[in-house]
């Protein structure tokens, strides 16, 4: 789950990492009562769950209380990569001498959390990563130890810092850890964390956060943190993961239902060939009766649907049980659309069955591909 | 001698007194695997498809000279019962279990490396050496014995390609399911290593996805040496794009994690990508595998 | 620093562990008010910071109000062990099948977290580990790796445990782990942990609580902890924390300063042979002219004083500097007691010239016998 | 060749830029030892006592050649210093602060361990070997050159018996405080062991005091086979009962702790029980250690 940007300042803040004076508002006129009680230059700074926003102008400084409203104004009536902007954060400027990066993944290959420094922060540091690949540095940390001050000064001096900035910095990298710990973060980042012109709050400031929690982990986190479903803004993925199943909306006609991601991932490369997925729902091994009932429900509210593809094997799920599901859906509903199945493995011959009592094409070999054939031929070319 | 799975390997089943566990547990023992107990904390002393409970995994290893463990315990216990297993003297371990926390996964991936056991998961479909056994949750009819190997991110996706193969009667020396989450316990070239050195297999099936390095990694190890023919298919083509955000992954990776950065590191490592799962079948005709 | 039981309940209850419906009275009148919320029979146990409270008949059973007022009125002009009972926990009676012992210390020669527990609950545990040690099990944690429920359930069936109440007892370890680590502590225990003839609350409740949290450590809590020295009953002890040394009472007449604890207890010891000490003043590795004139003033506090005995080595310390505050406080005060000075080490010969410069007797060889020889002759017997 | 402390030992000062730290490092300069350099994360450049001052430890061993340390640095910042100085290298660590928690000193135990490191303290005067240096605070002055040993778990217990011997020109070899706090980072008999193997030292001094089970572990290694004559003072005999609440540590213990049962211990295994402090000239004269 992703946080908004002042959900995680807040957190870095918990933590004890300096972070600037702010306020949340969701109308222009808290924005002025924040300002004011900031005092003017302020920062306004669009709240959406996307990167890039900056680029995107979605952050404007404001001088005055006549500039803020405008500012603000416009902002409410933006949208950032199709997501609206509801709320703003109002904060202090800093007053920035340079801009440092920190940021905190695990990497994947090695299985190690994955501190990543660099005195170039910003919006372009990926490109920094690429073409100046000095200024970046990075440590992987052993998971069960954790990651102790002196291997953040050991990082920091390879980008050449000393001094009172060593140990500054250090300190704040190792609360960004705890948060990377303490919150099960895939992601735990500060960027841009500002060196500030003047010694206020130690000179150092994070006006940035990204954090993302390990959603397998939220429910064991000591910390109040928002439901998922909530910033879910499209209604039918929020609505998948209500019933518990991935759902992602697309812009095709082809609705697809799929036992696992990476058959389903197949599915669609193997549909997107020839037609276009409307969208892409994947069980996961829970399938019962009902989720599968769920599930026909969940697809079908996709408008303009020609057809579904189900594509499911029986390993760890009993398809027979949610052959019944799709059936049931089918006779209260009286479902009309073609439907195509192809579902192998434990119980597969009842499987059939079942699908075929409800008029469902099923397929019984092997290949995706020939029962996408089999969909073509029931639905002809988009 | 097969990979992972011999006529030595000696199964329990953690979790084995749950639904889904007791499940799995009498399609392993139909598939005709070694099977020997379960364990579940507290419920020790019970039976399951008539085979003996216990409360810890030391007691079974004791017991039944169990040396491998299939897990069917629920995500938040896995941690706790993955360091059990590794402290109990267990070398092969299957985490079926999917929604672990990543950095329980971390934790388990560096005991694992300590302990010198080999571990597959977290959301694996598992291990299955046709004709022998299998650990894990895969529809045994699909598969039948031969010679080429399958190793596959995805566990659905694996029963895929086996099936397609199965039914043109080209058989399988061991299918092993990696497990699906961006941390595994194993990564993709340390399996790889396995069916190389195997002497009964052939060639060599990678089923990869969009995101990650394992298959870039995979890459370098068959372009340092790998004899066997490799056959390549990448998920995740038409995959919408990940609303991406932070930007600590994209510098550790660099460009590493599309279809198109595998597909080439593939190639380019005297791998063959297969465009579409059924390519597969022409595969092995022009290498002349069956 | 030690806690009060009902404050180590509060943080059982924090991390999970059950325990008792309960309130804290200061009067009989609060103690009427919660036996009512809860339902009689109640248990009212003294809070005192001290062991042997049970047997010493400072917990009882009210079954009725009238019975609560006259076992309150009871308790709280009690005294256990020298100490003043204010607090009453009032807490819900359980039905008790068996009690068991889980405590948590650590082992200061192996240097490891230590967990004991024990089927014989109660407060013969100490017995029971000497005549019954069948009856005792414990494990040895890799302080680094932590405490894990498979760890607890093994060391639980050591014990004979089994079925449902191995792993809630494995839990309750697990999470007696935590508050042991998480609250730097010295001893976390629970004991009796109740094992109900009901089902209730899983069939466990921790109906009390011992919880020593590490002075060194206090500072790093993150929990609202009281100060350490509002829970110090001797004043003069307590004036001795807030101006940082470590002071003991003691019933006798000759006031001894010491730089070291074991410096200290080997000047007692031969002190004690011949003459009764009042008081124990350790000044650790922190002294000051400011520091040792606070220590003049806490010494002489002590009524009946006849002299003051002072050995201490430069070392760390400037005694130089500590000799300055002795010397000072006798010309501000006018003291006339006789006092004793054994100073060796880095400056002593500056030292010795202050202390002279103050009247005080000083002894420049190293056997502390030979200070206390002289201390003899200026005082005589007891 | 002395224990702990020889020609070859290159002395850093960690938080040398402190008042303490500084002050020290112009004491243990003075009686001799063979300080290189300090530590103070952020003072790097900086010199104290015309000594180099470094950022880390990583970087002090490699300009300066250094293999110990000592440690004056604030109690919550050892446990990283510690971690740091280990990961360097450095294989005897002085540890002289008091007030570090017990939590993190266990943490600080199982790493030196781990590291073969040899570690003393936290709060210890340090070492010091008449004639040839000193890492820590004791006041040189007391100190002579001979062939007794001291070990003592209180810093200025251990001046006094020295200052004692010396008043006698009986000189030590090698003066060791092993720390004063409930856990330590190198216990008793693996002193003892150094001195009992040590050709400089021809009998041992053992300053304990109540509390803990040092001294009756020390007894065990005396009894299996120390063949120099060892002496022993218990210090609090008078002190007031402390108000024990727990029973946990009285359970691990048994009736260890007391000054009775060490002195007891120590009686048995052959040690010579030193009533008061001054006994100790008596000692040395029956057993003709001069």
């Amino acid at each position: 789950m992703r946080l908004y940007e002042y959900e995680g300042i807040d957190i870095f803040e918990s933590v004890g990492i300096p972070v600037p004076r702010r306020g949340v508002a969701e109308t222009t006129e808290d924005a002025l009562i924040i300002a004011g009680e900031i005092g003017y230059p302020v920062v306004l700074k669009a709240q959406v769950l996307v990167g890039g926003r900056g680029l995107a102008g979605g952050v404007k400084t404001a001088t005055t209380p006549e500039e803020l409203e405008e500012i603000s104004g416009t902002l409410f009536n933006f949208e950032i990569k199709g997501l609206p902007v509801r709320k703003l954060m109002v904060c202090e400027k800093a007053d920035i001498l340079r801009e440092l990066y920190m940021g905190i993944t695990v990497d994947g290959f090695s299985g190690k959390p994955v501190v990543v420094v660099s005195t170039e922060g910003g919006a372009h540091i990926e490109e920094t990563a690429r073409t100046s690949p000095d200024k970046i540095a990075s440590f992987y940390c052993d998971p069960t130890f954790g990651f102790y001050p002196f291997q953040a000064r050991m990082l920091l001096r390879r980008l050449g810092l000393s001094e009172r900035l060593l140990t500054f910095c250090a300190d704040v990298l190792v609360r960004l850890y705890r948060v990377f710990s303490q919150f099960d973060a895939l992601i735990a980042e500060i960027n841009p964390m500002v060196i500030l012109k003047t010694g206020y709050q130690g000179g150092l400031l994070a006006v940035d956060s990204v954090i993302e929690i390990d959603n397998s982990a939220l429910s064991r986190i000591q910390y109040p943190l928002p439901q998922m479903t909530e910033r879910i803004e499209n209604p039918l993925e929020r609505k998948g993961r209500e019933i518990g199943v991935t759902y992602v909306d697309l812009g095709g006609d082809i609705g697809i239902i799929a036992s696992g991601a990476g058959l389903g991932m197949a599915t669609m490369d193997i549909i997107g060939q020839r037609l276009r997925p409307a969208n892409f729902l994947e069980t996961g091994g829970g399938i019962t009766e009902e989720l599968l009932y769920k599930c026909m429900e969940l697809v079908i509210m996709k408008v303009n649907l020609r057809a579904i593809f189900i594509n499911i094997y029986g390993g760890i799920n009993p398809i027979h049980e949610g052959a019944r599901g799709v059936v049931r859906y089918i006779r209260d509903h009286n479902v009309t659309l073609p439907i195509v199945a192809k579902a192998l493995g434990n119980h597969q011959e009842e499987t059939w069955e079942i699908f075929r009592s409800g008029g469902v094409h099923v397929v019984t070999e092997a290949p995706t591909e020939i029962a996408v054939d089999r969909l073509f031929e029931l639905v002809g070319k988009k | 001698m097969s990979i992972l799975i011999d006529d030595k390997t000696r199964v329990i089943v953690q979790g084995i007194t749950g639904k889904i566990g007791s499940t799995q547990t009498r399609w392993m023992l139909k598939y005709g695997t070694t099977v020997v107990g379960g364990v579940t904390p507290g419920k020790g002393g019970n039976t399951v498809e008539d085979l003996p409970v216990f409360d810890s995994v030391e007691e079974a290893v004791q017991e039944t000279g169990a040396n491998a463990s299939v897990f069917f315990v629920p995500a938040p216990f896995v941690l706790d019962a993955f360091y059990e297993t590794a402290d109990a003297g267990i070398k092969l371990i299957v985490v079926v279990p999917e929604h672990i926390p990543v950095h329980d996964v971390i934790k388990m991936r560096a005991y694992a490396l300590e302990k010198e056991v080999l571990a597959l998961g977290p959301t694996t479909p598992g291990i299955l050496v046709p004709g022998k056994g299998k650990m894990g949750i895969m529809p045994g009819s699909l598969f039948s014995p031969g010679r080429v190997g399958i190793i596959s991110r995805s566990g659905t996706l694996s029963y895929e390609f086996a099936g397609i193969l199965s039914e043109k009667d080209i058989g399988q020396s061991a299918v092993v399911g990696m497990g699906a989450d961006s941390v595994i316990l194993t990564n993709l070239p340390d399996i790889l290593k396995l069916f190389e050195a195997d002497d009964e297999t052939d060639a060599v099936i990678i089923v990869g996805e969009v995101g990650g390095m394992q298959e870039e990694k995979a890459a370098e190890f068959i372009a340092n040496g790998m004899t066997k023919p490799v056959a390549s298919y990448i998920a995740g083509r038409f995959s919408p794009e990940g609303k991406c955000m932070g930007h600590a992954g994209a510098i550790v990776r660099g460009s590493a994690g599309t279809v198109e950065s595998k597909c080439e590191a593939l190639k380019a490592s005297g791998a063959e990508i297969l465009k579409s799962p059924i390519e597969v079948i022409d595969w092995t005709i022009k290498n002349d595998i069956h």
